[in-house]
């Protein structure tokens, strides 16, 4: 069986969508234990994987049994092996906390949310574990479409939000499949290990910097990396939680995995911080990204909204840590992708628990919050602390490789980046926390004061949410086994 | 040198019984004689946890444990030494004492979210605990950043105007400046040195050119805010808005002491006493310390507010123990050292006090309390005594870590230091004695005080007589603390 | 002059791809109305179907489907100069597929976006918004 | 916006003007898009999967990984319509106007929700507007349509030897439901296939592919090798590749068949189902 | 192949595609860019991509055209751009 894993971990969710979808026509009631139990096998076959990685090294799955430049294989090395892991989690766990969301919003269209909602997963864990540069663009498609799908049900201004975002996505796709022509036409080959073989003595053509770039743009675009981000914080602000907490983790992350494929596999680190050197101009793109983010995060005045600048700037982080050009900054950029898919994973949950009993997000609707709701604020402290990058929470330590890869790049400009966005963040969640935690001031001096109780989310909600909260420290603490015995190998020997 | 090491898991187990008692204490929030008694089981525990440490640490013992290895080279790690069982060993005795007048205060004056309350101040125990235990940098670090954070919710405890204004500003100075400086500075050295681990000669020596040296000097100095060295002081006297055992323990003991702690240890271990005098650091850091002295006290003197006065006096207080250990003569550093313990009993003594005082009349100004020695003789008798100990004045032990400290610039030939202590300690009594005075021997005014004023009750009362004592005691019987600041010293200088 | 001339023809069709391109991607960012968005979006795309297709291009080859596929000479040795490239057409099977369901969900929520605003000029919907 | 635009398109057309010059002339046969992996497929496809048509061959076989996801794809663009816009009848704000026509009289009666409908076989129901039957078209379709589906099973099975497979005849199949619902109305197309025929019809069509997939996966080959499925069907594992690929050409068709029809009753309703077009 | 042919089809795309994103009637551009996908086809048949000319030729000219139609009329034909 467990050579069967790679496909496992796509072909589940696969069929398990359409087998929800069946299932919404036929009783609604089953399609939440089918696709809880898709997810539970994705992502056991998605840690088996890793573990698999860990004793035998990369695993090749031939698709079709075909070897691989004549059809598709799938390259399960130790960077991906890493990031599938933390997909599936992270989807298994968000369905189940928003179970009782969906069907408070969705009360008809159960069955249609979980297909999409299976259908997206399959796309993003495609995308990760393909090995074959057409086939990732055509995930890349169904984790977009499913993905528009979902973030148009929300609020009054959704559907232009995602309209928008449907443009920017297509254009950044397109891009990425014009980037991959280029390189066919110069190669004649689509598998990536292939492409990078045949590349070397290609690297002066103008036709490979040109796929080079407009790859990159493609997946900027998709990653909403700052210039390009104009689409992201009104596509997740307004969608529903359900949809916005699993997208906001994983979309920017995956494509980020995407571009540092790109980098180190297909286009290999030589050519692309050798030959091309424009590594410093890139670094300084993440610096403004970063900057920029945090800066239109303090102008918000709502919280969903303010995270999803969050987004931006965290992005930021991780394009420059994999363009700094050296081994700590791509550690750093590697581990980001995991810690901040949990962290935000853990920060848009919240905001979900929020939703279900405040109905609001704005900043008026969270006064009094750590009394009614403790359970979900103290998952938001941690949260924030891990973004804020607070040791033992995992957000300090991928910070910590990005900032030690900056120092020894000599790029002090994104140590300072970092550090104000670090800055900026304490102001930013101290900010809603104030509101949160002072209640309105009343009575002045706040003796015994019990104006209502407590008036939790549902137990359904909480507890993923504080299991997410808790992962963010146990992948604190054992950040040096994730370091030395994964994220080590994933990166090429030749990166120093 | 190489000292003796032993693996023991008791250091995190002292770290774990206050974080611990957290669950415990959320639990039972709603019979709050259960939780105080979690909360003292918890403090007893923790200190003979601390206690059974100390015959080892005494033999010449260290007591290391890891917990875990987050990044390659640099490991979750406690480690146990001389200076940082007197830490430990200070702060997890005067916990036991907080605890009972927590609940004489608390109670006394009806506050709101007990449970809250002291669920933090379990955390904030832990996290003081940790950074005394720290091995390296970067558990300091994070202990150091969890006490910036558990403390916040205790300073704004009352939720009202002042606690939000105050809070943010105890926020931006505390955070502010441990990730704007000590972050960038810790990480910088780790890409210098490849390490975090203290070491008794430190590990930077040699590994980057001077001005970048004296950078990551000055980025620790003031990253660690905690120590109150100006201009990084002003959070302090904002932060006397938290009810006054918070003061008494966090903003009197803990709090700042870890800010003067971390500044010691880093000095010694990451600097490293000879690589610091080869670049003539140590001149400006005793410089900007003396500053912060005198003008510490100088402002204490205009202060009527009694808390606030007690917040300047600590600003000025703590610089004596930056300037102890920057004086790197070895009387001067376990004068300052000594003082860490020294000033700690004292200091709380007159925090309890100032607590006993609001409690019994509501009273926070000066102005306010003359002739209150009258009506609260036990609370100003403890009072008197304190401030004798923060003067350094016999009988009490402020008098002993001042000597070493008087002996220490003269040993390291400073005469403006010695001149600046003595000053110094001509202001403390200038700005508490008057008050002592007035408490005594004057008369109230008519109507000053409702008629039933007593001394507070007995929960607020017997501990800061107990502190008292033990502030007098120690003039007498200071051995523990003073062998192990001298074997501090002494691994780190040789003398 | 002459080798610019050749060079022209000898790529028009990359030229014209390109020209297409632009069309649509300015289309995307310039035009106004949000249907007149999704047109230029499938201009783009089949721009780049242009693209692929004429990768695939060979000179003095026919299509690639094999002659005698069944039958006696059914295994006569097949040449790979005779016939075109085949790969590009599979791909670009695929993308026009892609193209169509994105078509279909960018008219979904233009539907949306008119029920709720009546209008499909992103300019007269901003307003809106802002009035609000 | 417009000078924006226009920058970002100059920008990236220059880009592309640029890199155009390293490529390969067009129609070159020695350019390496002609030379690395093409020859393989041209030259050994026959005996591999004995497929005629190569570019049905390399989509379903040996790309038929990529043609999977390509018919998730348009499953999902489906179910994303009918999600974003279907609104149910118990959703609905706006109560459901009727219209019925006196078909002798020709009169028109409007019919608020509730309200029943006149006990009279004379009543036929019709859109808000009625336009005149035309007998020309109803009639031309009608004949049409029939053709147009016998043309569109034909190009699905023989997509091995010609032009065409699942995706092309699944499309115009769709077309000819299309047709119909345009020459007569929405209703009687859904009357004909209902939206619960059509949702299952969808998934069961990707899951013949994705099932036929996962069956080889069972007989202990990888994902899609669809040899595996020799045992089964009782032939050569060569054959049993052409069949394979067959098989996963009719679940294509369906499931585009299928889903074109949602997607146009979905759009063409605005999501009511009341009237189309 | 014959190339004027060719030639002459490909100025037709652009045309087609330029006036269909000109037009100020989006019924008229849904048809435009109808005849747009078909001449595209066209050039894809001559260049030899014959499954990919059917493909256009059914989805593109035809069920594209018909989605576009379907919309503007459950939106609005008018447009100022």
């Amino acid at each position: 069986m467990s050579e069967q894993y790679p496909a496992l971990l796509v072909v589940v969710p696969l069929l398990s969508a359409l087998v929800v979808s069946v299932a919404g026509w036929v009783n609604k009631r089953l399609c939440f234990p089918i696709a809880v139990a898709a997810l539970g096998v994705t992502a056991w076959s998605c840690v088996g994987l890793l573990l698999r990685v860990l004793d035998e090294g990369v695993i090749v799955y031939k698709l079709g049994g075909w070897t691989p430049p004549m059809g598709i294989a799938y390259y399960i090395d130790y960077l991906n092996s890493l990031v599938l892991p933390v997909v599936s989690i992270v989807a298994l766990l968000n369905l189940i906390a928003n179970k009782k969301g969906i069907e408070q919003q969705f009360p008809d269209k159960t069955g249609p949310f979980y297909t999409l909602y299976l259908l997206m997963v399959t796309g993003l864990l495609g995308i990760v574990v393909t090995g074959d540069a057409f086939n990732l663009y055509v995930l890349l498609e169904i984790a977009a479409l499913t993905g528009y799908g979902l973030l148009a049900m929300g609020e009054e201004r959704a559907p232009l939000a995602t309209l928008n975002y449907l443009y920017m996505g297509t254009i950044g796709a397109c891009f990425y499949l014009l980037g991959v022509g280029y390189l066919y036409i110069v190669t004649g080959s689509l598998n990536m290990v292939d492409i990078a073989g045949l590349l070397p003595p290609l690297y002066q053509s103008k036709a490979v910097l040109a796929a080079f770039i407009i790859c990159m743009v493609g997946v900027w675009l998709k990653m909403a990396f700052f210039p390009l981000h104009a689409w992201l914080p009104n596509a997740y602000t307004y969608a529903n939680s359900a949809a916005s907490s699993l997208i906001a983790p994983l979309v920017t992350k995956v494509m980020v995995y995407v571009m540092i494929r790109l980098i180190l596999t297909v286009f290999t680190p030589e050519f692309v911080f050798t030959t091309l050197a424009v590594s410093d101009a890139v670094v300084w793109l993440a610096v403004i990204a970063i900057v920029m983010g945090a800066v239109l995060a303090l102008a918000e005045r709502n919280l969903k909204k303010m995270l999803t600048y969050i987004v931006v700037a965290e992005v930021g982080y991780m394009v420059g840590g994999a363009w700094l050009g050296n081994r700590d900054g791509m550690t750093g950029a590697i581990l980001h992708i995991v810690n901040d898919a949990l962290m935000t994973l853990c920060v848009f949950m919240v905001v979900g628990n929020i939703v279900y009993k405040v109905k609001g997000y704005a900043f008026e609707d969270l006064q009094g919050l750590f009394r009614k709701m403790p359970f979900t604020m103290a998952a938001l402290v941690i949260g924030a602390m891990s973004i804020i990058g607070v040791p033992p929470t995992c957000g300090f330590f991928s910070k910590w490789y990005l900032i030690v890869g900056a120092i020894s790049a000599g790029h002090y400009g994104f140590m300072a980046a970092l550090i104000f966005s670090s800055i900026v963040s304490v102001v930013l969640f101290f900010r809603v926390f104030e509101i949160c935690y002072y209640e309105p001031f009343a009575d002045h001096h706040g003796h015994d004061n019990h104006s209502g109780g407590m008036d939790e989310a549902p137990v359904s909600m909480v507890v993923p949410l504080l299991i997410v909260a808790v992962i963010l420290i146990v992948v604190g603490l054992y950040t040096g086994d994730i370091v030395n015995h994964v994220i080590q190998f994933a990166i090429p020997e030749a990166m120093v | 040198m190489n000292m003796e090491t032993i693996i023991s898991i008791k250091p995190l187990l002292a770290i774990l019984v206050s974080l611990l008692v957290v669950p415990i204490l959320v639990l039972s929030g709603k019979r709050p004689n259960v939780r105080e008694a979690c909360t003292f089981l918890a403090a007893g525990v923790k200190f003979l946890i601390v206690l059974s440490m100390v015959p080892v640490i005494l033999n010449g013992t260290q007591i290391v444990y890891t917990i875990a290895e987050v990044i390659p080279g640099v490991a979750l790690k406690l480690r146990v030494d001389a200076f940082g069982m007197l830490f430990a060993l200070v702060s997890s005795s005067l916990w036991i004492v907080t605890s009972a007048y927590s609940i004489g205060y608390m109670r006394g004056l009806k506050e709101h979210s007990q449970t809250r309350y002291f669920c933090f101040f379990a955390l904030a125990l832990s996290a003081t605990i940790g950074v005394a235990f720290s091995a390296n940098l970067l558990t300091l670090y994070l202990f150091y950043e969890m006490l910036s954070f558990a403390t916040y919710p205790l300073v704004t405890h009352h939720q009202d105007h002042e606690a939000r204004s105050s809070g943010r500003k105890y926020l931006l100075y505390i955070v502010g400046t441990s990730i704007g400086f000590v972050l960038p500075a810790m990480l910088i050295s780790y890409s210098l040195a490849g390490t975090l681990d203290f070491s008794s000669q430190g590990f930077l020596a040699g590994t980057a050119s001077k001005p970048l040296i004296g950078l990551l000097c000055f980025m620790f100095l003031f990253g660690f805010a905690k120590a109150a060295i100006m201009p990084f002081h002003s959070w302090l006297p904002a932060a006397m808005v938290a009810p006054t055992p918070v003061s008494a323990l966090l903003h009197a003991v803990a709090v700042v002491k870890v800010g003067v702690f971390c500044v010691a240890r880093v000095l010694t271990g990451v600097f490293g006493t000879n690589l610091l005098f080869s670049l003539n650091l140590n001149v400006p850091i005793i410089y900007i310390a003396s500053f912060t002295i005198m003008a510490g006290s100088l402002i204490a003197l205009s202060q009527d507010n009694l808390k606030r006065l007690l917040a300047f006096s600590t600003i000025a207080q703590l610089s004596y123990i930056v300037l102890g250990v920057g004086l790197l003569s070895p009387k001067g550093m376990t004068g300052g050292m000594l003082h860490i313990a020294m000033h700690a009993f004292g200091k709380i003594t007159l925090f309890f006090c100032a607590g006993a005082i609001f409690v019994a009349t509501g009273k926070k100004n000066i102005s306010d309390m003359i002739g209150i020695g009258r009506r609260m003789p036990v609370t100003m008798a403890a009072f008197f005594i304190g401030s004798l100990s923060i003067i350094g004045m016999p009988p009490c032990g402020g008098f002993i870590s001042k000597w070493y400290l008087v002996l220490g610039s003269l040993q390291a030939h400073q005469m403006t230091i010695l001149f600046v202590l003595l000053t110094s300690s001509l202001l403390n009594a200038a700005y508490f004695m008057p008050f002592v005075y007035k408490a005594f021997f004057c008369r109230p005014e008519d109507a000053m005080f409702e008629n039933k004023v007593q001394e507070a009750p007995a929960f607020c009362v017997v501990p800061l007589v107990i502190t008292a004592t033990i502030s007098v005691i120690l003039l007498f019987y200071p051995q523990p603390f003073l062998r192990l600041a001298r074997m501090m010293v002494q691994s780190i200088t040789g003398v | 002059m002459t080798d610019l001339i050749s060079m022209v023809v000898a790529k028009y069709n990359y030229w014209i791809y390109i020209t297409l391109m632009m069309i649509g991607l300015y289309a995307i960012i310039a035009k106004n109305n949000l249907v007149k968005k999704i047109v230029g979006m499938n201009i783009f795309q089949t721009a780049i179907i242009l693209f692929y297709v004429s990768i695939s291009v060979k000179k003095g080859a026919t299509i690639p489907i094999l002659e005698h596929g069944h039958g006696p000479d059914a295994h006569h040795v097949v040449h790979a100069v005779d016939y075109i490239n085949p790969l590009p057409h599979v791909l670009m099977l695929t993308a026009i597929v892609v193209g169509v369901a994105t078509l279909g969900v960018a008219l979904a929520l233009a539907i949306r976006v008119y029920n709720n605003y009546n209008t499909l000029e992103e300019d007269k919907i901003l307003a809106q918004i802002r009035e609000k | 916006m417009k000078i924006i635009g226009l920058i970002i398109t100059v920008t990236t057309g220059a880009l592309l003007f640029y890199a155009a010059g390293d490529f390969p002339a067009w129609s070159d046969p020695a350019s390496p898009a002609s030379t690395y992996l093409s020859p393989h497929f041209i030259e050994k496809t026959m005996e591999e999967t004995s497929v005629p048509n190569i570019v049905t061959a390399v989509l379903a076989d040996y790309r038929g990984f990529d043609t999977m996801f390509e018919t998730a794809v348009i499953f999902s663009a489906g179910v994303v319509c009918f999600f974003l816009l279907r609104i149910s009848r118990r959703e609905d704000e706006e109560p459901e106007t009727r219209y019925y026509r006196h078909v002798l009289t020709g009169v028109t009666i409007q019919l608020k929700e509730g309200h029943e409908i006149p006990p009279s076989a004379d009543f036929e129901r019709i859109d808000s507007m009625w336009t005149p039957p035309d007998l020309i078209i109803k009639t031309g379709c009608r004949l049409l349509i029939p053709f147009v589906q016998l043309f569109a099973l034909y190009v699905i099975a023989h997509g091995h030897h010609s032009p065409g497979g699942g995706f092309q005849g699944g499309v115009i199949l769709g077309a000819s439901v299309i047709l119909f619902a345009i020459s007569h109305d929405l209703r009687t197309a859904v009357r004909r296939m209902s939206e619960k025929l059509i949702g299952i019809l969808c998934a069961a069509g990707v899951l013949i592919y994705a099932g036929t997939g996962a069956l080889c996966l069972l007989l202990k080959l990888n994902f899609l090798d669809y040899s595996a499925l020799a045992g089964v069907l009782h032939v050569d594992p060569i054959t049993a590749r052409s069949h394979g690929i067959l098989i996963v050409e009719i679940g294509v068709g369906i499931a585009v068949l299928a889903t074109m029809i949602w997607i146009y009753n979905n759009i063409s309703s605005a999501g009511r189902y009341r009237q189309g077009l | 192949m014959i190339w004027p042919i060719d030639l002459a089809i490909l100025t037709l795309v652009v045309v087609a595609a330029i006036s269909a994103l000109m037009v100020k009637d989006l019924l008229g551009a849904s048809v435009l860019f109808g005849s747009y996908s078909f001449m595209m086809c066209l050039l894809w048949s001559i260049m030899g991509a014959v499954d990919v000319a059917f493909t256009e030729a059914s989805v593109g000219a035809g069920v594209s055209t018909v989605l576009f139609v379907a919309a503007v009329f459950r939106t609005t034909r008018r447009t100022r751009d």
